[in-house]
Order: structure tokens, then sequence, then C-alpha cells
């Protein structure tokens, strides 16, 4: 009930601020305060233990859609809330048009019904909304790069979706169903059934396109990089989570840790290269956000209970510091005029303290400091991980982002001229807070067990590790720039990168 | 037998519909593409499920078996979706074009990236 | 059941073919056949909803939208200056030579002619920023104008300048003393005039024979010697349509209709 | 600022895309076809839709699904298209030039096509409107209908004279509160103690006009509103017409 409740209080309040114009964003306020009070009841509930899971409209579950609340859901939903909180802060000041509040509303309500339902169609309707919102918010401003961008995530987005529509078909034919838990019930009952690879394959390639894994997603740098800030928060916070918060549910019912793990790998990798290539800031961003969905996504293949609890921690921690991350160095961008990481280092004066402050916080979130967010999920995660190999993984990851955020740090010289907006400010603030805070907030989540377990000595040391190395590696590379193939960033190469992940996760699943 | 022809058919559109995407330069064919891929998919659903024998799913009297309605249903939202995608990417199409004279998708690109590193 | 495996068949071929076109309306077309086809296969299958769907979207509005968008029948957008006879209007229709020609061109291009008035001094302007195709309303294209596409000159012309009445006064009697070029539009000059209020400015013949129907006693008329033609002005991108409208004018100019639609607008 | 080899490799590297795209896509065709096992045997419980379409009482199956049990479905997907509707707007609607004197070639066998066209048209959109829930139809396929019939009317005798009889604002106002009335509705069970988006209405007789529930309001609802969305959607597109 609550849960239903969620998303068409969202829906109602977007229909309305399409009434009342440029003072829609104190409806976004109304909303804000709405969903806090509906979150706060869903999180008594589940912590007094009632059971939430719900079909809407009172239809028997085998013919209705299903909703439930479980562990997956509450705290991406948490997340989601605090980013619109935060987007609709920081663009308190800027005059928006009630078109932009209409698709904000319209989005997060999508989101919020994305983290709840378990059927499958449903799922595919709600991401359809979700690619529509943000491609028409990624083109919010009309430069022509801005359109192009968000007109390749368009299409590779639609076919993906397609793709995703053919594994629904495979599954209903075959079970009859498209509620993921009876989906589930099925495939236990016979694991070796031969549809099951394609079925997975389909819709995991699918889902895929739109969570940011490397081979699938090629059209993430442009349309994340080009996007306004908030608008590239939005997306990498929330927009790409929904993508990943379906393949954890889609994990619960298909033996997919082998192809997490696979394609986490090639993600962590491959962004991790081009971030250290780039010296566009907005794109090292970008391409390190494919870095880190890599990352969780091998943490959650990792199998155990810590690892998925951890991975679905630095999910959230991960939304937090990149969005605070685009906001703040969107704000510097557009104080100096360039994305271009030489260009703001030689005119950082211009830059206003608060914004510098809020990159140093996002930094030491992303780098994993303790006790910042970074490192509090990471220890979590990794205290999950058995397996060399994914050890190995995770802290290349890890190095790799330290050595590509190394590049921000000249940014950091205290010395400034310029103050930044209040209401600027005080979006920093509430995400840095949630930075910084993020250890008794993840507490809710993971069982104390779990979590002091995680807190043990090897976890700092690979902190401190993965910071000297990566620290050593930037000084290396500094000065160097060495070029990586930007044509697979088109639509064709992106199409037949879908095409060939598809078939590489089925061939993973038919014969490993 | 019915459902075979249908769905073999159906995975053929869906690969002529990708081909296309990917062979054809002019972004309004890559849109008929598109459009075709999401229709194949549809045909894919529709004849999956229309080889239970059984009549049309209107319950008129005289009619005992039905096809699983289901996928019909679902199939509505979908063609829906498809209109809506299709007509906000041609609107995105009309701005490049209004900007760049052309509907080549090579020369956007160029142009695009070329902007930006002057521009960057 | 035949009838249904006929329609299947059908449709990989159509498709096939559709996307294999060269020319955009075709593609479309070959589309719309296409999701006619997809519809009735899906009411052969017992799927009437769908059908019905499929038919009024994929076959009827997605064709439209389609159609409109591409530039079958595009537009040719025309920037032009109020010209009397070359290029006016009365009421909402619109006459003289210029037009009359690019009506023709507009006709065997089978594109929509839209029109839009404008200063004079912007209408190179917005041919290089490609908000229009055609520039026209009696420009004589010098040296100036490089980065525009220019057709021959289809008319000579002469060109005076409108000195006084505070000139005359004055009497500085210097031979070929220009006045500055024409900005904006011949109206405003009108009202300068029949208000006597002092010009000097440089005009064309036809923009001259209008002003002249107004009288210009008290001001002094010189007449520069040299040659000079009207040409229209193509946007730059627009090579093929500059080639066009250069095949049409020497047409015209063959055939001798040139000078009769002169004859008819320009008495 | 395009440089000389890009060019001059463009062609040689499309076809070798080509290549590997042909191959790629077949063998992934290959693969579903082979991987698909429709010849297995499947469970089928057809007589569950048909419980729902008697609890929902409408004959029509497909739309007591489509409204009934998968009613948030329905209403995400009204939310796209107005998503669609607001993009297209916004993007097309701000452009265009105040003072174009257009001259579309109209001949009046046009004109009175698509005057003795129109009615019969609008008709048939509201019959698939009105008899959604009892035979095959609902409010998008009628709305998309007469909408179509009223783009008909628009090419021939130009918009300017439609948008006289349906100003934009109203229409955009029109629009929006069908949306608000749509979530209502979907939201009313809930004071009433039903489950959220639930059918308050009693199913009346099945086959009769009167019966489905909420099914018909909904249907009428759907059908407003996607009449007029893109209506919206195929003005802007008459107006901007021939601009790729």
């Amino acid at each position: 009930m609550e849960l239903v409740l969620l998303p068409l209080i969202r829906f109602a309040i977007g229909a309305l601020s399409m009434g009342v114009g440029r003072r829609s964003r104190f409806l976004a306020v109304l909303a804000h305060l709405c969903d806090a009070a509906l979150l706060a009841r869903i999180a008594l509930l589940l912590a007094r233990g009632t059971a939430l899971d719900a079909t809407l409209g009172g239809w028997a579950d085998r013919v209705g859609i299903g909703f439930s609340g479980d562990l997956i859901g509450l705290p991406i939903a948490a997340l989601i809330w605090g980013l619109a909180v935060a987007v609709s802060l920081h663009t308190w000041k800027d005059e928006l048009r009630a078109y932009f509040y209409v698709l904000l509303h319209f989005l997060i309500g999508a989101a919020y019904a994305m983290v709840f339902t378990e059927d499958l169609f449903n799922a595919y309707v709600i991401l359809e909304l979700l690619t529509l919102a943000s491609f028409l918010l990624v083109g919010y401003e009309r430069k022509p790069r801005q359109i192009w961008a968000s007109l390749r995530y368009l299409f590779l987005c639609s076919v993906g979706m397609s793709l995703f529509l053919l594994g629904i078909a495979v599954v209903y034919y075959h079970t009859g169903t498209l509620n993921l838990s009876a989906l589930a019930a099925h495939v236990a009952r016979a694991p070796a059934a031969p549809w099951i690879p394609l079925a997975a394959a389909l819709l995991v390639g699918g889902v895929a396109v739109k969570a940011g894994i490397f081979l699938f997603s090629l059209w993430l740098p442009a349309a994340h990089a080009r996007a306004m800030p908030a608008v590239s928060a939005l997306l990498s916070g929330v927009v790409i989570k929904m993508g990943v918060v379906e393949l954890f549910r889609l994990a619960g019912v298909f033996p997919l840790d082998l192809t997490f793990t696979v394609l986490g790998a090639a993600t962590g990798l491959l962004g991790m290269l081009y971030a250290l290539q780039t010296y566009d800031m907005k794109k090292l961003l970008a391409f390190s956000t494919l870095s880190q969905i890599g990352y969780l996504l091998i943490g959650f293949g990792a199998g155990s209970q810590a690892s998925r609890l951890g991975a679905l921690d630095y999910a959230v921690a991960h939304g937090l510091f990149k969005a605070l991350l685009f906001l703040a160095v969107g704000q510097a961008v557009a104080c100096v005029g360039s994305p271009d990481l030489r260009a703001l280092t030689l005119n950082r004066r211009t830059i206003p303290r608060g914004t510098r402050i809020a990159i140093a916080v996002g930094i030491l979130g992303i780098v994993g400091i303790p006790p910042f967010a970074g490192f509090a999920a990471k220890a979590v995660l990794e205290s999950g991980v058995h397996s060399l190999f994914v050890h190995a993984m995770v802290a290349l990851i890890s190095v790799g982002t330290a050595a590509s955020f190394s590049k921000l740090l000249p940014l950091l010289s205290v010395r400034s001229a310029a103050r930044c907006r209040g209401a600027t400010v005080s979006a920093y603030a509430w995400l840095g807070g949630g930075i910084a805070l993020f250890l008794p907030l993840s507490a809710t989540l993971v069982p104390r067990s779990i979590l002091s377990a995680s807190w043990h000595w090897p976890a700092y040391l690979e902190a401190g590790l993965a910071l000297a190395l990566g620290y050593g590696i930037h000084r290396i590379l500094r000065g160097r720039s060495f070029r990586l193939p930007q044509r697979v960033f088109r639509v064709e190469e992106g199409t037949l990168a879908v095409v060939a992940g598809v078939l590489i996760v089925f061939s993973l699943l038919r014969f490993a | 037998m019915g459902a075979f022809h249908g769905v073999t058919i159906a995975i053929v559109l869906f690969g002529i519909g990708v081909l296309g995407l990917v062979i054809r330069k002019d972004l309004v064919i890559k849109l008929l593409a598109l459009g075709l891929t999401n229709s194949a998919t549809i045909l894919c659903l529709v004849s999956l499920d229309s080889r239970t024998p059984g009549a049309a799913p209107i319950l008129v009297p005289g009619v005992e078996a039905i096809v699983d309605p289901l996928p019909q249903a679902i199939v509505l939202s979908a063609i829906v979706i498809n209109f809506a995608i299709l007509a906000l990417a041609l609107v995105f199409v009309m701005l490049l074009v209004e900007r760049y004279h052309t509907t080549d998708s090579a020369r956007i690109e160029r142009e695009t990236n070329a902007e930006e590193e002057t521009w960057s | 059941m035949i009838a249904r495996l006929v329609l299947l068949a059908l449709l990989p071929v159509t498709a096939g073919l559709a996307l294999l076109q060269r020319r955009r309306l075709y593609a479309i077309i070959g589309m719309a056949l296409f999701s006619l086809l997809l519809a009735s296969v899906f009411f052969l299958s017992h799927a009437p909803d769908v059908a019905i769907t499929e038919a009024a979207v994929g076959a009827a509005l997605v064709t439209f939208i389609y159609v409109l968008a591409i530039r079958r029948t595009g537009k040719l957008t025309v920037v032009a200056n109020e010209v009397p006879g070359l290029f006016e209007r009365s009421g909402n229709q619109l006459q003289g030579l210029e037009w009359e020609i690019l009506d023709r061109l507009a006709r065997r291009l089978g594109l929509d002619l839209a029109v839009r008035f404008v200063p004079l001094e912007e209408v190179e302007g917005s041919l290089l920023q490609g908000n229009a195709d055609v520039g026209a309303g009696g420009l004589i294209l010098d040296g100036c104008h490089r980065r525009l596409l220019r057709t021959p000159d289809y008319l000579p012309t002469a060109r005076f300048s409108i000195m006084g009445p505070a000139a005359a006064e004055t009497g500085d009697e210097s031979e070929g003393a220009e006045g500055m070029p024409l900005r904006g539009y011949l109206s405003d000059i009108v009202d300068d005039v029949q208000a006597g209020r002092s010009v000097t400015i440089r005009l064309d013949l036809a923009r001259f024979h209008a002003l002249s129907r107004y009288g210009l006693e008290g001001y002094r008329v010189v007449r520069h010697d040299g040659e000079w033609g009207y040409a229209m002005a193509v946007a730059p991108e627009r090579r093929d349509l500059h080639r066009q409208l250069g095949a049409l004018l020497k047409q015209l100019r063959e055939t001798g209709e040139l000078q009769q639609m002169t004859r008819e607008n320009l008495p | 600022m395009i440089r000389r080899e890009t060019i001059a490799s463009a062609s040689r590297s499309s076809a070798v895309l080509a290549v590997i795209a042909v191959l790629l896509v077949g063998l992934f065709c290959v693969v579903v076809i082979l991987e698909l096992g429709y010849s297995g045997p499947r469970p089928i419980d057809v007589d569950r839709w048909i419980r729902v379409a008697e609890e929902a009482g409408a004959t029509n199956v497909v739309s007591s699904i489509y409204l009934g049990a998968r009613l948030f479905d329905t209403i995400l997907e009204v939310l796209v298209f107005a998503v669609a509707t607001l993009g297209v707007r916004f993007y097309l609607g701000t452009r265009g030039y105040k003072e174009v004197v257009q001259s579309i070639p109209e001949s009046n066998v046009v004109r009175v096509g698509a005057a003795v066209l129109l009615p019969p048209v609008l008709l048939l959109g509201i019959y698939v409107v009105a008899y959604g829930h009892l035979s095959p139809g609902g409010g998008f396929a009628g709305g998309v209908i007469a909408a179509s019939g009223l783009l008909l009317a628009a090419i021939a005798l130009g918009t300017e004279r439609i948008n006289a009889r349906l100003r934009p604002a109203v229409l955009h106002g029109f629009e929006w509160g069908v949306l608000l009335a749509i979530l209502t509705l979907a939201t009313l069970p809930a004071p009433l103690s039903m489950p959220l988006l639930s059918d308050p209405l009693p199913s009346g007789r099945m086959g009769s006009l009167v019966s489905g529930g909420s099914i018909p309001l909904y249907n009428a609802m759907i059908g407003v509103k996607v009449f007029l969305s893109s209506w919206v959607i195929a003005k802007h597109f008459v107006d901007h017409r021939g601009e790729i």
C-alpha cells in the first residue's frame, strides 16, 4: 500500500506542477516531505517485521503486479529521496521551467516504483519511463552536443529494452508468470531447463544497457558528461542504479554470479583505463561511474551475504559521492567555462571555496578514506569476498580510482576569491553530510556482526596502499597522454556491442 | 506450427532491424529500423502465445477456449511506448538537422566531437 | 492459416526492401506497408486488440508523422526585403518578378514556399545562419557578399543617390557624392520623403522608381555610372538549389519569359 | 575541424563494420531461434484470465487485464505518453518564425475529402473507445483513430482553423487535468478502505454497455487524453513539416 502510494504521489505532484508554472519548486518541497513521511513509515513497518509484499489492486498474485519492500528496495529508495532533495536544493535559485520539475517528479516516481516492483513487464514500462524522462532531461539545455548524446542514449536503450521484452516473452512462454519470486520458484524446480540461459541472457543484456555495464552502455560517457550538472547527478545517482537494482533482483532468480564477476571485471578495468586517459573532468566522472559499477557488480557476484550487502551499501555510497562530485565539478566547469582539467587548474581561483571543499569531500568518499562513505562500504564488501582473483580486481579498481582522482588534487588549494550561493552550499552540505555520516546510516542496513567483522586492519592497510599506489601511478602517468579508441562510443558500435554482450552472457550461462 | 513461423520470422525481423540500425547512416532510416526491432519483439510475444489453440480473447457466447490474453495486454503498452519514443526521437533529429543540415550520423558525430575539442 | 503464413513470409521481404531504399520517402512507405501486414498478421493470430492498435498507430499515425517530418514537400524558405515590382505583398498575396521566379522554382522542386520579410541588411545574415535558403528582394550582390552563392544578374539596374533637402541647401556640388546604402525597409524612407525630412541614401532602380512616385522635389538625385544588376543569393550549403535556380533563370531568359514577366511587373 | 584521414578511412571501416554486423546478428538470430525451445511443453492456465474478466465484468479479456489486473502498467504508459507530448511541445513549440507567409498548395478535392471524412472517422474513434470493454479496441486505439482523422483535416485545411476551435492553452490544461483525473481514480479506493488501484465501482451485468466497473471510465479518460496528446504531437509536426 505505502509502496504504491510513494510513486503515485510523485506522479500526481508532477502532473500538478505543470499547472503552477515557475512556482513548482515549492510543490517539489511538498513532494519531498510526503516521501520522507512514507519512507519513514515503510522503514518502521519493515523494522517491525511486517510483510509489505502486496499485489496491486488486491488481485490474486498470479494475475496482478507484485510489489515487495525488501532489503534491496529500501536503502535505494532512501538514496533516491536524498538525491531528489539535493537536486531541488541545487536548482533552487536558477528559475527552471515547470517542465523540468514535471520530468524530475516522473523520474523519481518511476525510480521508487522500480525499486519495489517484482514484476518483469512492470519493470519494462518503468525503465522506459525512466529512459524517456532522463532523455529529455539530458537535452534540457538544447545544446546540439547534448541532443546528439541523448539521441544515442535513446537508440541504445531502446534496443536494450527490445531485448528485455524478448526475454520477457521467453520467460512467460515457459513459465506462464512474470512475477520474479514465482519465476525463482520455477527455476529452482527445474534449474537445468534449456530455456534458462537464453532468457537470462536477454533479460540481463537488456537491463545492462541501462545499468552502465561496459560492453552494453557505451552511451553513458557522452550522456553523463554533456548533461547539466543536476541532471548528471540524477543520471549516475539514480537512473543507473535502477538498472543495477533490476540486475540484483535477476540475480535472485538466475545463477548469475560468474556473469557478474566477468562483466564487472571488464566494466571496472575499461572504465578505469578511460578515466585515467581523459582530461575532461565530466568525462572523468562518467568513466569512473563505469568503473564503480563494475566494482559493485563484482562484489555482488562474489555471492556471500556480506559482499551482497556491501555491494548494496556501495551502490548507495556511490550515489551520494558521485552526485556530489557531479554537482561540484559542474559548478566549477561553469565558473571556468571549460571542463578541461588544465584550464580548471589554471584559473582555480575563480572556483568558489565551497565548491572546492565539496570536491574534496567527494574525493575522500570515492577513493575510500576512512571513515567516509567509500571506505565504509568497501570494507563491508571486501569482508565478504573470498576468491583471490576477485580481491585482486577489487583492489586494482580502487587503485585506478585513486590514480584518476589524484588528477583533481591541484584544484584543492585553499586560496579563493569567489563565493557560492546558499542554496548550492546547502545541497553540498546535504550530500557531504551523507558521505561523512555514512557509517551510522549503513549500520541500519548491515547487520552488526558483519559490520564489526569488516573493521579489521587489512581493510585500513588496503585503503592506504591503494591510495599510495594510485598517487604513484598518477605521478608516473602525469604529462604523458595515451589515446584509447573513441569510435566505440558511436551508435553503430554501441548497438553491435550490445548484441555481442548478449551472446557473451549467453555463452557464459550455457557453457560454463 | 504457426507459432514456429511467427517466432522465427520475428527473430529474423529483429535481426534485420539491428542490421539497418548499424549499417544505414541516415538517422531517419535508423529510426525506421529501430521501430522494426520493436515491432519484431511485439510479433514474437503475440505469436509465441497464439500457439495455444483458441479463439480471440473476447468472451462472447460459443467461445470455449481462448488464446492467452496476457501477452496481448502487455503488447498494447509496448506499442504505445514505441510510438512515444519514436515521436521524441524524430523531434531530436529535427533539432540536429536544424543545427548541422544533415541526417548523416557519421557527419554529426564528427562535428560534435570537433566542437568538443575546440571547446575544451 | 495459409493466409497467415503467406503474410508472415511477406513481412521480412517488405521490411528488408524498405530499409534498403535510398530515398527516405520510399523507406517510410515501405514500413507503413509493413505495419499494415503486421496488423493483419495479428488479426489472424487471434489478437484483434493488438491488430487495431498496431493499425492505428504503426500504419497511420507513425507514417503521418514521418511523412510530415521529412523534407518531402520541404519548405523553400525565402528571406526577402520588400521591393515594389520585384517582391512585394498586396494583402495576403505576394507578387513581383522575383516572387514569380521563386514560385516557379518551388513548383519545379515541389516545395512549399515560405517567405519571411526582413530588413535589407539582415538577408545575408539569415542566409549564412541557415535560417533560410534563398535571399531576394532587389539585391545588388557586389564584392562584399563573398560567402553567399549568387545567381548571375538576371536584370540590369542602376544606382541612384538621393540627397537633401538639407544636403541640397548646403549646396555641395561634388559629383559622385554617395548616400549611404539603404538599411531597414523602404517604407521608412518613404515616410521620411513624405515628411520632407533630410535623407542621404543610395538606392537601386526599382526602389528609386517606387520612391519617385512620392515626388522628390527639393531632393538632389545623382545617378551613379556603372553596370549593376539584380541577383538572388542562395545559402552556402544549398549548392543544389543554387544550380537549380541558375538553370531556371537561364531557361527563362532563353524562352523570353523573363522579359515578359519584367514588362508585366516593372512598368 | 574535420580531419582528412577520418573521412578517408570512413568508407573502409564502415564496410568492415557491416561485415562484423552481419556475422554477429546472424549468430544472434540463430542462437535465439535454436534456444527458444518453443516446441517444449508449457504450462497453460488461461482460466485465471477468464476469472479476471468475470471479476472485472468485461467481456474483452484483454482490456480487463489492461485496465484491471495490470492497471499500474497502463498508468505508467499514459505517463510515458504524457512525457512524449511534453517533450514535443517543449522542443518544437517555441520554434518557428512569427511572420511567415505560408503558401500551402491546397486543392478543393482534398478540402472536400477531409470535410467528408472527418465525422465518420471521429465517430469510429468514439465507438472504439465506448465499446472497448466489450469488443476489440479501447481508449488508446480509439483516441489515436480520432486524432488521425483530425490530422487529415489539419493537413487539408491548415492547422490555424483547427487551432481556432481547439485552443492550445485550453488543450494543454485539459490534457493534464485528465491525467490527474486518471491518477485520482486510481487512488480513490484508498479512502474507501479498498486496496489502491482496485476497482471502486460495481461490475455490472457482463456484456452490457455499462459493465466492467471503472474500465469504461478509464477507457474514456485514456481516450480523451490520447486524442488530445496525439493531436498536439501531430499539430507540431504539421507546423514544422519538412524540416528533416
